[in-house]
């Protein structure tokens, strides 16, 4: 039976946490602009929400002596022009804040580093280019998803990696996505970035990681068998411990 | 006279010969007519028959609620059954696991304030 | 942080020929000017660095690799000769 | 004429409140979204960050 009831376990998206059913922690600007956009439509969508279960609930119940829902009418045009124009309206409302979040997440200004992260079936690979090790090459590293028989107690299962991206905090990032066979897409809910990779194509994003902490992700296209079996794993350090890492790679 | 039992069962010539009867019978001063007659005339043009015949007869509901219950009750089954030979449980599915996952995404500072509990199984 | 100049991360800033999403062309861009830069000035000029530094930042190394081929067989596609 | 006065206004009545009531119970589940939840979300958010800055203050 519990084994039943662990199929309707969902995992939603930082760390995903079994039936959460909201957004993970923000760390970026990103991702806080999204939370209030998000939760500002919500507002009015519950307003909207509640008038139509209303005005539904109502006419059912008193469907055979209510006015409203008087059975022979065939075309009311004040009540078409209103719910048409109405909605209108409101989607309008809403999609300019959208516009200007959109746009501001959309400016790459002055970053202190670039990532490239690559796509590939079905793992990513990760290229720090601006720092070169000691025989001239780029840092590059894949991330492989640990699989479920090599994972020590603990692990989670389908999101750690055997690398992660590791990030300095306060620095503004650069991502620089693309992919090497199919469609990936490169996704971490709590910076507020999902990005299509496509073959052939870069696709750059920005990051502004506020605080130090290990931020999930996965592949979000579909890619093939193993898309569930790609994730992202990033670990956001201050920066003197990252140019440690960055001297050992 | 009992005419809403027979009405239907009746062949249409005598539906026919009965409504003239009875429109006649309407010419004359309404309180002359019977009971019976008046019961007649109103079931003929207003009884529960033809268009006006209720789109669910009595034991329609009931039946409608079985075949309802059943297919729930069917799938269910083939669900329950499908379920038998489905894989065990990933080895994370169990408490102590889970507590470890979130000792370590407590050292990480993962989700702060949101909550990072992984624990869901009992 | 907030001192940048003591910052040791560096990379290739914003251009305003390529301001979108779509920074292929950016990357293209730099890795012709950058062999156009050195055929016409010598490897060692040091202001064609500044293009090494934004193709090395921005394309991957797969790309890199398969455009150096490309122009050690003659079949590349951009015009980097002087 | 008949003896009954017509019974006008039901209409309009009806929609009157049924607007309302509808627009009540909406604004009371996007008020409990807005101050119950999202505004606790914020602040515990807002709490975080301030003791993380107050944090690295003291460490300069």
């Amino acid at each position: 039976m519990l084994n039943l009831l662990n199929m309707i376990n969902i995992i939603y998206n930082d760390v995903p946490t079994p039936y959460s059913c909201y957004f993970q922690d923000s760390a970026t600007p990103n991702q806080e602009g999204i939370l209030e956009l998000h939760d500002n439509i919500m507002f009015y969508l519950f307003i909207i929400l509640g008038l139509v279960s209303w005005m539904l609930f109502n006419i059912v119940r008193t469907y055979t002596k209510n006015p409203m829902a008087y059975k022979y009418i065939k075309h009311g045009q004040t009540i078409e022009i209103l719910w048409t124009i109405l909605p209108a309206v409101i989607l309008l409302i809403i999609a300019f804040p959208s516009f200007i979040l959109l746009y501001l997440c959309d400016e790459v200004i002055s970053p202190a580093m670039t990532i490239k992260a690559i796509g590939y079936q079905w793992y990513w690979k990760y290229e720090y280019s601006d720092f070169i090790n000691d025989n001239g090459e780029t840092i590059e590293f894949e991330s492989y998803v640990i699989p479920d028989d090599l994972l020590e107690e603990g692990q989670l299962r389908l999101l750690d990696t055997d690398t992660s991206i590791m990030v300095p905090v306060d620095t503004h990032i650069r991502f620089v996505v693309t992919a090497a066979d199919v469609i990936h897409d490169f996704c971490i809910p709590s910076l507020g970035i999902k990005v299509d990779a496509n073959p052939g194509r870069l696709n750059q994003v920005s990051a502004l990681i506020q605080r130090e902490g290990v931020f999930y992700g996965q592949c979000s296209e579909l890619c093939g068998i193993n898309h569930c079996a790609m994730p992202i794993k990033v670990e956001a350090v201050s920066l003197p411990k990252f140019l440690e890492w960055l001297n050992d790679q | 006279m009992d005419i809403n039992k027979r009405w239907e069962t009746m062949p249409n010539t005598e539906q026919e010969e009965l409504v003239a009867k009875l429109t006649e019978r309407q010419k004359l001063p309404w309180k002359e007519l019977t009971q019976n007659e008046k019961q007649a005339a109103w079931y003929i043009s207003y009884g529960e028959w033809g268009p006006r015949r209720p789109v669910h007869a009595k034991g329609d509901q009931a039946f409608i609620a079985k075949g309802v219950a059943l297919g729930l009750v069917l799938s269910l089954g083939f669900f329950f059954f499908v379920r038998q030979f489905a894989e065990d449980d990933p080895k994370t599915m169990n408490k102590e696991w889970q507590m470890k996952s979130d000792e370590y995404l407590k050292s990480k500072n993962a989700n702060p304030w949101g909550g990072y509990s992984q624990v869901q199984s009992k | 942080m907030s001192d940048k100049t003591e910052s040791p991360l560096h990379t290739v800033g914003f251009d305003a020929r390529f301001p979108q999403q779509n920074q292929t062309k950016h990357c293209w861009q730099a890795y012709v000017d950058y062999h156009k830069c050195i055929n016409i000035k010598g490897e060692d000029f040091a202001p064609c660095k500044v293009f090494w530094k934004t193709y090395s930042a921005l394309c991957p190394v797969d790309w890199v690799e398969k455009w150096d081929e490309q122009r050690a067989n003659g079949t590349f596609a951009g015009d980097v000769n002087p | 004429m008949s003896a009954i006065a017509p019974i006008t206004g039901t209409l309009k009545k009806r929609i009157f409140t049924d607007i309302t009531i509808g627009f009540a119970l909406g604004g009371a589940m996007a008020s409990y979204w807005w101050w119950g939840f999202h505004n606790g979300v914020i602040n515990k958010r807002e709490d975080y960050y301030a003791k993380l800055a107050q944090l690295k203050n003291s460490e300069e």
